[in-house]
């Protein structure tokens, strides 16, 4: 495969309407680089939670405020940053509470990060402060095959 | 268009059956929360949520069967899925949705559940 | 209606491959900002010969650079801004021919601009010299009857 | 998806098919042109382009027309565009091609026109 690089950037107001329209910019660049149907929703899937959360709890709902995700593809992997300038959060101090006690609590979140973490091979979370706030989400391609390279497989 | 969504609701016996179409995100979560709402109220605790025609979820759509199974069943009755499509399961699978929830391949065998009293 | 401006970017390499992902871009906002269908196929229309024209023309088929797509939504008007760093030009230099005239000399061009111009309500190009070109591309909402006021009429 | 585009190509008596599917811009407008072209070459100039499936146009696709219809013409055939729908249409309408080119309402009228020595 030739050397190359993309870059896709994606700006939309800070509304849960603009959520469809996030879904179909990573579905088109997911199948454009290659990933198949399965893995193009799971993408498009764990863009839709990280951008659900800045909506609702960087900027507390408030559709004036703006979403960007900024998309690169190279060779190797697919990485998502997904950037806000509202309020940032500790990833960290989340507690990832079973499904099974999340349901004893009548509570209906707490699967996003979930998600996202168990669609993504790498998630990174940091605050510039005064700046913005990123989700930085990396996807690594498959070999034809569909799994894993064994690891210290030579590549 | 990947924007649509909506809900239809029959009965079918005593059971209620809720289809719904399209995409069921942050923004459309909403509209199907109200719609189980209103069949708990109502007294209707025997729900089938035929996903056949459903495209997509997100967990904000998951967490809409979470915040009223355990009120379903306390009442006597169940939220049962059915006819869920292969790229939709793969999302209830990933969270172990399958282990917590009574998942159908179709609707009539989501509701002959019921009917068997196992619900 | 409530007083609002909303904005939207989209940022891709400049290949046609991209044009898929710049109509449904326009589409998902043309719907969202309550143009009908058919108006909304023509705004997708005009901007993917503007941005079909930017990767072919100032950057000569190179799909290493980069088309911007700025859309600003308010109560009177949508507005689109397709930008590039690439050659500029004079659109007022370019010959309008009839279709039959085209045809005549067997060119398969010449329709974009007029198309564009066609669609939109105002259309201005401007070269920031050394920075970037941009094609600016204003269409107003028509009132609920679907006709444009007559003209010095009160608003 | 608002991708994708292809061709078919059918006999109808002497008359050459070509129906368009999908979505027919700069990027998929060198893989139409190439299918005109290649049925020039073999001498086929009496075409229909069934548009019934055809999503989207834009200047690049009507390029093509406008490239072979003197070549076809002069070859004693013609390029018959037909079942464009109404989205679609408009389009053509804009730059006035009804006025220039054969539009048909149905695939059969335009192979007809054919048959009647029309083109
Ligand atoms: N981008 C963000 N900005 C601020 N807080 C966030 C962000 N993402 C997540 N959080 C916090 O982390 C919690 C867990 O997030 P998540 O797993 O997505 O579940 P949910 O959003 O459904 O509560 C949220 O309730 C919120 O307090
Ligand atoms: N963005 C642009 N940058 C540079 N040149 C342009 C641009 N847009 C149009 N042109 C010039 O104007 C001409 C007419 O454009 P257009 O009407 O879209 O027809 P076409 O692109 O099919 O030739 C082009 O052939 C090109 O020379």
């Amino acid at each position: 495969m030739a050397s190359y690089e993309r870059t896709f950037c994606l700006q939309v107001p800070s509304s849960t309407e603009n959520l469809a329209l996030i879904r179909e910019f990573v579905s088109a660049i997911g199948e454009q680089a290659g990933f198949g149907e399965t893995e193009t929703v799971q993408l498009a899937l764990a863009v839709d939670e990280a951008c659900t959360n800045v909506i609702e709890h960087a900027y507390q709902n408030e559709a004036t405020h703006e979403v960007t995700v900024r998309v690169t593809v190279d060779e190797e992997e697919i990485t998502f940053e997904v950037i806000d300038k509202g309020r940032g959060f500790d990833p960290t101090a989340e507690p990832v509470l079973p499904v099974e006690e999340l349901i004893r609590q009548r509570r209906s979140g707490g699967l996003g990060l979930r998600l996202i973490r168990s669609i993504m091979d790498d998630v990174q979370y940091r605050i510039v402060p005064g700046q913005m706030n990123e989700l930085r989400m990396v996807k690594k391609r498959r070999p034809a095959g569909g799994v894993n390279p064994a690891p210290g497989a030579p590549r | 268009m990947t924007r649509s969504f909506s809900i239809e609701t029959r009965d079918q016996g005593n059971v209620r059956v809720l289809e719904l179409r399209g995409y069921l995100d942050a923004h459309t979560a909403p509209r199907f929360e109200a719609a189980v709402e209103e069949e708990l109220r109502a007294g209707r605790a025997k729900l089938v949520v035929d996903c056949s025609e459903l495209d997509y979820i997100s967990s904000a759509g998951l967490g809409v069967f979470m915040t009223f199974i355990d009120e379903a069943r306390s009442a006597g009755g169940d939220i049962k899925l059915a006819a869920i499509q292969p790229k939709v399961y793969q999302i209830f699978d990933v969270l172990g949705f399958p282990a917590l929830f009574d998942i159908q391949p179709t609707v009539e065998s989501a509701v002959s559940r019921f009917d068997a009293g196992e619900g």
